[in-house]
């Protein structure tokens, strides 16, 4: 099962140059035509399911505008080490 | 903790050593992902409180405003010998310069090489994107041949303009350099690389190993006419055939490092 | 007599061409004028505006604090030029990007949809036009037709073929203008 | 010639290149990049030589090396470009060779901005390179002067084989105005007797500023000197604006002239006996009208775009004759006409102010007091 | 401390040391090339920084460098090498770094010849870079004084923020005389707080001379002038020698005020009531020191080793109050007390010229006379 | 003509491109000989009445004096450009720099370097005599490890001034340059080999092929303290082991040649 | 009292040194002095000057049209400074180098074969010596002691060993110009 | 039989840097200390037979102060061709 992660995506920084739609591999991002940010740019949203928290849309990004999560699985930790 | 809920984990987030300053950059420039990739290493290496960074004259002239980190700005071309005043009487920071091609290449050109020549122990990140940026898209001395620019309407003719010049080639000649390589912020995997060269510059410095210079192909959008996309695809298909990514000086004392 | 108007909106608009094609309209009608940019990066992603004064008399300063007349192309430019266009001057606003009314009483204002008649009209690149009709409608400054002519003396040789769509942009804009209510201080 | 809208950055290239020029050397710079740019596009097309330079300091140089041929050669730059070009300004001018040189200033110093400015008046007239030399320094207000001024300064230059200097301010540079250029003069077939050309049947030619031996170099200044008192006596150029009757004169150059042009004519509609004197000419600069002037004008404003450059050349000119004020904007801002009519208004509800104290330091208080009450 | 037998280029440098300079750039020139061959030697043995630069360009850069880390930075060279650091001049002025240039003049324009000349007095005094900024100009008349205003120049320098020169000419740099070194200042332990100096624990710092807003370079340029008021008020250094009762004043800076010396001192043996005003700050200049005596004194002559740079600033303080005449010499010669004895002479024996020529103009006419005359 | 009497041939004299000027140089100094080959090629190839010298600044300051050649006098560095503004309005003349290494190397190196990237059909003669010699005896780009300089009292200490720069090396780096060569001039072989390097140099600019440039090792008896002869040792047992002869740009459309 | 001097002959000759000497035992002696010399490539294989103004007062111009007395050390020096020295003056002349008398009839000569008797005692390079012995003597600008003491104090290290020849240099001089006629003109 | 040649010294121009002295394959050439050039120089002259005039003198003359000569054997030539 691939790992499950989610963006965020920093409206003031994004420009909606695109360049992190192109490069995400599960293809789930795009530029989210309803909105406008504070400079007036259509900010990028993803709008599928499938993001792998892969990092790879933040990589590429010049604004540094988004932050990458990856769900960490639930797992048993020992009450006292 | 032996919480069952899905967390959070962090992978990616902006660097420390960026402000939140917006950037002028023109969307999709890749200039954004070099300042960004040397923000990232200085964060790593813990050197944002003892560096100091040299802006130039191009695009990147508000490069102080995007890094939280102490900085000056320099002349048109002369962020080498800048550098050089600084890291002279403070040898023990963290001296980089950040120049466009016009820059360092142009106007630049000897300040570039007496500092690589002196083994001047600094670091360049020199931004290649065969074009004046910030004056509207005039040739620069990168600019491919045939290629159109505000100063040669009709495709670059290098009967008189001589063919590109490659920088990285030139300074791996004088015995004075120890880390000249080349990089691409073209896509992803290339990004990586061209953190970890700049990684190994900055380590080459804080070595005391000498000067070290980390040349980016990176993209001008709005001056070559194209999406940010294309513009990838540009210097991938275009760029990249003249300007071979590789390293081309890596010193002896360079290839010992562990980085 | 001078008049002196100022265009602004967001680079990418045509605020820098609209102001020149103004600009020719009144040097071909044996006017003096004066066309004068904002420049540099400011214009890069950012703003930007032209001062275009149109007079019987050779032209002094070719800026002016309290224009007689100022397109707004977007909010900001209201913003602006709200506080700085001269009593009893016009404000020409474009209604699409414009969402806010004008609180000065001592102006005139007149109001056109730019973005949708250029759309209805087929090209968003017609904004300009449609705006410079309104004005040239509310100030006559120039007659419309100069307006004209110097859109078909100076349109490059690629963008001929909008002509026509020109000449409708400027005569929604023109009546766009009439419509307007009169001038509330007026 | 019928009239066209001109950039003047373009109608100052469009002008060198129907006077003749046949080779250019630049590299872009903000504001007079489109200079550049024009000379790019057209100067191939003629056949003649344009080349970007690596730096200003090799474009100046290069000038230099075609300047020697005696052909029209010229560089335009903006404020720290030209900076780099005082040495080689300064060896151009101890070797008496002809160029012409626009400057389309902006805000400084360093590396400032790229708004209209006035504040390499003094680098540019008194010489901002090493040595005594002196440059012509034309100073258009529009474009159509900005055309006139190209042309005159590559005919001067020739004529008294020495730098002729366009100073513009980014304004001119980037607006555009109706203007007539001139027809396409044919280019020179004759070059000078001391033009090194590397032609046989003659014997060879040398072109250089040394003078190792003191006594040689001083006969070169005092050629270089009796020349300038040549050009002083014969090439003054200036404007006058409601000068007849007035009582309170404005002088100021280039934007800063025609600004207060238009304060001028307020300030005449409001009933105040105001006039304008705009040299045309910086350097020679207009001393002995000036003075003229002074005997009769009850009071002097010099308006610049910069502290007040111009206006010690002023004093100096009137020698105290009359009383001189001043107003000027910094750092790339433009003054609009009203802060000038304003001190019109000022000057002439009197008293005149004591000329004992200092006319820069009374008009930085008020400006620093404008300056606070805009911000509020 | 003893006197030691000191030449002046070495003198400067070594007092330079001494008043803690932590970082010297250079590039070889004569005649000031004993300075950079001195801090070749010195600066390295005592662990602080010398670096021969590439060329004056790069040497001025690393000086801007230096000097934003807040320590002592200095550099040094001659007439072409100075005007190849206009650009960093004036970024170095608008970032406000303080920073101590020596220039010792040769002869020119251009490459002129290495001889001895006061030619660069307008190009240093009043700004050879683009923009508005004024430095702080000290003429050294002595070896004792080259050393006392380069320890001067430093504090200057820092006190406020600018840069100060060294305003010297060959014979300053090239002479012996009997001077004292002050002792060795210990180096600065705290660096101001505008300093980048890439530390830990507190804001980042930055420094620029960048001003994109012309609203903001104008507070710049505001700021700058302010300070600048303030140093014309509190800085002005001048000498005077037998002014008490003189009736004919020279003024002169440096060697010519110093050649001025012996000629006052003749005439004042043949019973002529002349005395020697000699600036010592250039910028500020002594204005209302010389207005003053311009009250009491019958006539001026200005002597320079050139056409007459200063005489401007002269005249533009004494406002007409006095006749001004000139004396010069130009391209690297040095006058001789006679020549200037002569004049005064002269002016003593009346009448007092006619100010309405000019004064330039007529010692023009005189120097070549006499030039014919001595060729025969 | 059957006469029987010997008579005597001129095997050499002194070139006509010469003056009768005696040079200011020192006794020895090797300066001498390659003005003296320069003038001997323009000779050969009747360049005389068609060629523009552009003196530099350095101790070769008055080569106009001594050429019989149209000349102009460059500022420090900045002969190329020079060259450039005169060649590109006078493409047919024979546009030739004479440069020293302090002049070239030093503060001139973004002209040069840019000179050759633009392919300039200009000729350049290069005298590395590794040191500044008309100022005293400073340290050049070119001066050798641990060599006494008036700059460098202790020798030139390279962990701060760096390696000496090898300008034809890097310069055959570019693309733009055609013919770059090393010789030297320490004995009659060697100035054989040289005048036969600055006849093809002058050649290649006949042809149009481009930038072309003769470095020639020479000496400087005087600042080295040295008597010449010893000087002429020094070339060759210390300078060429630092700077090997050799071409380092020999185009394909140069080696067609045939001079 | 100020007296001028100014040393002249080829490069090489000593003649920076000897004024430095000069200056040296001027300033010990609690004189003022100026030391000033040609510079530059003039010096390169052709002629050195200095001038030295010992004086009780503090000095004017280091340069003097007219010197109180010259030491020409080769025949281009006379030829330059005979017309030059000041009436009364006196000329230290170089016998060996100089092949001619003077013309001039107003000032004094002393002279020397300095060449002759430095190679007698053993060091061509104590010429300049020789020629200073002389000019102390004749002018009685400075006691030659204090002369000697300034050789001792500053003659480099490494030529510390030709102090006595030096000594020895600087009393032939002087009895050479003990010998010297007395000026024509006296 | 070696050819037979010989020199002139140009005397305005040689200085008596002696690089000819030492280049000189038959060891005749030396400084005529006898002799001083108006620029205070001995200058270089032949003293001993045995000048081949080879010119490597002249090749290494940086004064080019010297002009070589060599001997035209006599021979018979065709009194018209
Ligand atoms: C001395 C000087 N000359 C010219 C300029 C104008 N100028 C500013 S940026 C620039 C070129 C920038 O190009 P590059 O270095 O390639 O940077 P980019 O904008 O492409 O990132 C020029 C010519 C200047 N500021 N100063
Ligand atoms: C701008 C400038 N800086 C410095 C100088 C002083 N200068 C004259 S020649 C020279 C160096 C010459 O060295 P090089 O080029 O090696 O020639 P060489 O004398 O060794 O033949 C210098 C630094 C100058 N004339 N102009
Ligand atoms: S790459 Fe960055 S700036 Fe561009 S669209 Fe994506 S998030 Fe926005
Ligand atoms: S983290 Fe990976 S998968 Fe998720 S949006 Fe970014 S690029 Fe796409
Ligand atoms: S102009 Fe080009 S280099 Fe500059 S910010 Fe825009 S895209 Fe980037
Ligand atoms: S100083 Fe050196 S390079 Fe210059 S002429 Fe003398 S020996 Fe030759
Ligand atoms: S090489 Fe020339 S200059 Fe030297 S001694 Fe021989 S002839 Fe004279
Ligand atoms: S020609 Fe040959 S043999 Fe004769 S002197 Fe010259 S080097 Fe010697
Ligand atoms: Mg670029
Ligand atoms: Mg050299």
């Amino acid at each position: 099962m691939p790992a499950k992660g989610w963006i965020e995506v920093n409206e003031l920084q994004c420009k909606g140059c695109e360049l992190c739609v192109q490069a995400c591999p599960q293809e789930v991002m795009s530029l989210d035509k309803a909105r406008l940010t504070p400079k007036g740019y259509h900010p990028v949203h993803v709008h599928a399911e499938g993001c792998t928290g892969c990092a790879i849309c933040a990589i590429v990004c010049p604004e540094a505008a988004l932050t990458v999560y990856r769900q960490v699985e639930p797992r048993a930790v020992p009450a006292a080490t | 903790m032996t919480s069952s809920t899905p967390a959070g984990q962090v992978v990616y987030q902006r660097p420390r050593s960026l402000t939140a300053t917006v950037t002028h950059y023109c969307p999709g420039c890749t200039h954004g992902i070099s300042q960004r990739l040397v923000a990232e290493v200085l964060d790593e290496m813990g050197l944002r409180e003892k560096a100091i960074g040299v802006a130039s004259v191009g695009c990147s002239v508000f490069a102080y405003n995007y890094f939280d980190v102490d900085f000056v700005e320099a002349a048109h071309g002369r962020a080498p010998a800048m550098a050089t005043g600084i890291k002279r009487v403070f040898p023990d920071r963290t001296v980089f310069t950040y120049q466009g091609d016009g820059d360092l290449a142009s106007i630049g050109m000897a300040e570039v090489m007496h500092a690589a020549a002196r083994g001047e122990n600094i670091t360049i990140i020199f931004i290649n994107n065969a074009i004046y940026g910030m004056t509207g898209g005039q040739m620069a001395p990168t600019t491919l041949p045939g290629m159109r620019t505000t100063s040669t309407p009709l495709g670059r003719d290098i009967e008189m303009t001589g063919m590109p010049i490659r920088m990285s080639e030139v300074l791996a000649k004088l015995d004075g350099s120890s880390f000249v390589v080349r990089r691409s912020l073209h896509d992803a995997t290339n990004i990586r690389k061209a953190k970890k060269a700049i990684r190994t510059a900055f380590e080459v410095q804080q070595q005391g190993l000498g000067f070290s210079l980390v040349e980016l192909l990176s993209t001008c959008p709005t001056n070559w006419g194209l999406t940010p996309n294309e513009a990838l695809g540009f210097v991938e298909k275009q760029m990249i055939p003249y300007f071979p990514l590789g390293d081309y000086k890596v010193s002896d004392a360079v290839k010992a490092l562990k980085v | 007599m001078q008049t002196e108007i100022i265009i602004a909106g967001f680079g990418g608009q045509g605020v820098l061409f609209a102001g020149q094609v103004l600009a020719y309209a009144a040097m071909d009608s044996g006017k003096h004028v004066t066309w004068f940019p904002s420049y540099g990066p400011e214009m890069r992603g950012g703003t930007a505006n032209c001062t275009v004064i149109v007079a019987d008399e050779d032209i002094g300063s070719p800026a002016v604090r309290h224009p007689q007349a100022v397109i707004c192309l977007n909010l900001p430019s209201l913003d602006k030029y709200e506080p700085l266009v001269a009593a009893g001057g016009l404000l020409v606003l474009n209604r699409s990007l414009i969402n806010r009314e004008v609180t000065r009483k001592d102006v005139r204002v007149v109001e056109a949809p730019a973005n949708d008649i250029a759309e209805q009209l087929g090209d968003r690149r017609l904004v300009n036009s449609i705006m410079l009709g309104a004005l040239i409608e509310a100030t006559g400054v120039l007659p419309l037709k100069a307006v004209e002519q110097a859109l078909k003396n100076h349109l490059p040789a690629k963008h001929q073929r909008l002509l026509p769509a020109n000449f409708a942009a400027l005569e929604r804009g023109a009546q766009a203008a009439r419509a307007a209510q009169p001038s509330p201080a007026a | 010639m019928a009239q066209e809208l001109l950039k003047g950055n373009n109608a100052i290239a469009e002008a060198a290149i129907r006077a003749g020029v046949e080779a250019y050397f630049g590299y872009p710079i903000t504001p007079q990049t489109e200079l550049l740019e024009h000379m790019a596009a057209r100067m191939p097309e003629l056949g003649r030589t344009f080349v970007q330079a690596e730096s200003e300091v090799a474009a100046i140089n290069m000038v230099y090396g075609a300047a020697c041929t005696g052909k029209r050669a010229m560089t335009t730059s903006s404020s720290p470009g030209v900076s780099l070009m005082m040495e080689g300004l300064s060896y151009i001018a101890g070797t008496e060779v002809p160029m012409v040189l626009a400057d389309v200033m902006r805000g400084g110093p360093g590396l400032g901005n790229i708004a209209p400015s006035q504040a390499d008046y003094t680098q540019m007239v008194h010489g901002g390179g090493h040595g005594d030399y002196h440059p012509i320094v034309l100073a258009p207000a529009s474009v159509q002067e900005a055309i006139d001024l190209t042309v005159l300064a590559f005919d001067l230059a020739e004529k008294y084989r020495t730098i002729a200097i366009v100073l513009a301010d980014g304004s001119i540079g980037q607006m555009m105005e109706p203007a007539e250029l001139p027809p396409m003069a044919p280019l020179k077939k004759k070059l000078p007797d001391w033009a090194v050309t590397g032609e046989p049947g003659r014997d060879r030619r040398l072109l250089t500023s040394i003078y190792l031996n003191p006594d040689d170099e001083e006969i070169t200044n005092i050629r270089l000197l009796e020349r300038w008192m040549n050009i002083r006596a014969s090439e003054v150029r200036y404007k006058e604006y409601y000068l007849d009757d007035a009582e309170f004169v404005v002088v100021g150059f280039g934007t800063a002239g025609r600004v207060a042009l238009s304060a001028v004519r307020a300030a005449r509609a409001a009933g105040m006996k105001a006039g304008l004197f705009r040299p045309v000419t910086l350097s020679p600069f207009p001393e002995s009208e000036l003075k003229e002037i002074a005997t009769v004008a009850e009071a002097m404003l010099v308006v610049e775009m910069n502290s007040g450059q111009m206006l010690d050349d002023v004093k100096l000119a009137v020698e105290g004759l009359v009383p001189v004020e001043f107003y000027g904007r910094l750092g790339g801002v433009v003054p609009f006409p009203d802060e000038i009519l304003a001190e019109i208004q000022r000057i002439a509800a009197g008293p005149i102010p004591d000329q004992n104290g200092h006319a820069r330091q009374r008009w930085l208080e008020r400006l620093a007091l404008m300056r606070e009450g805009s911000r509020t």
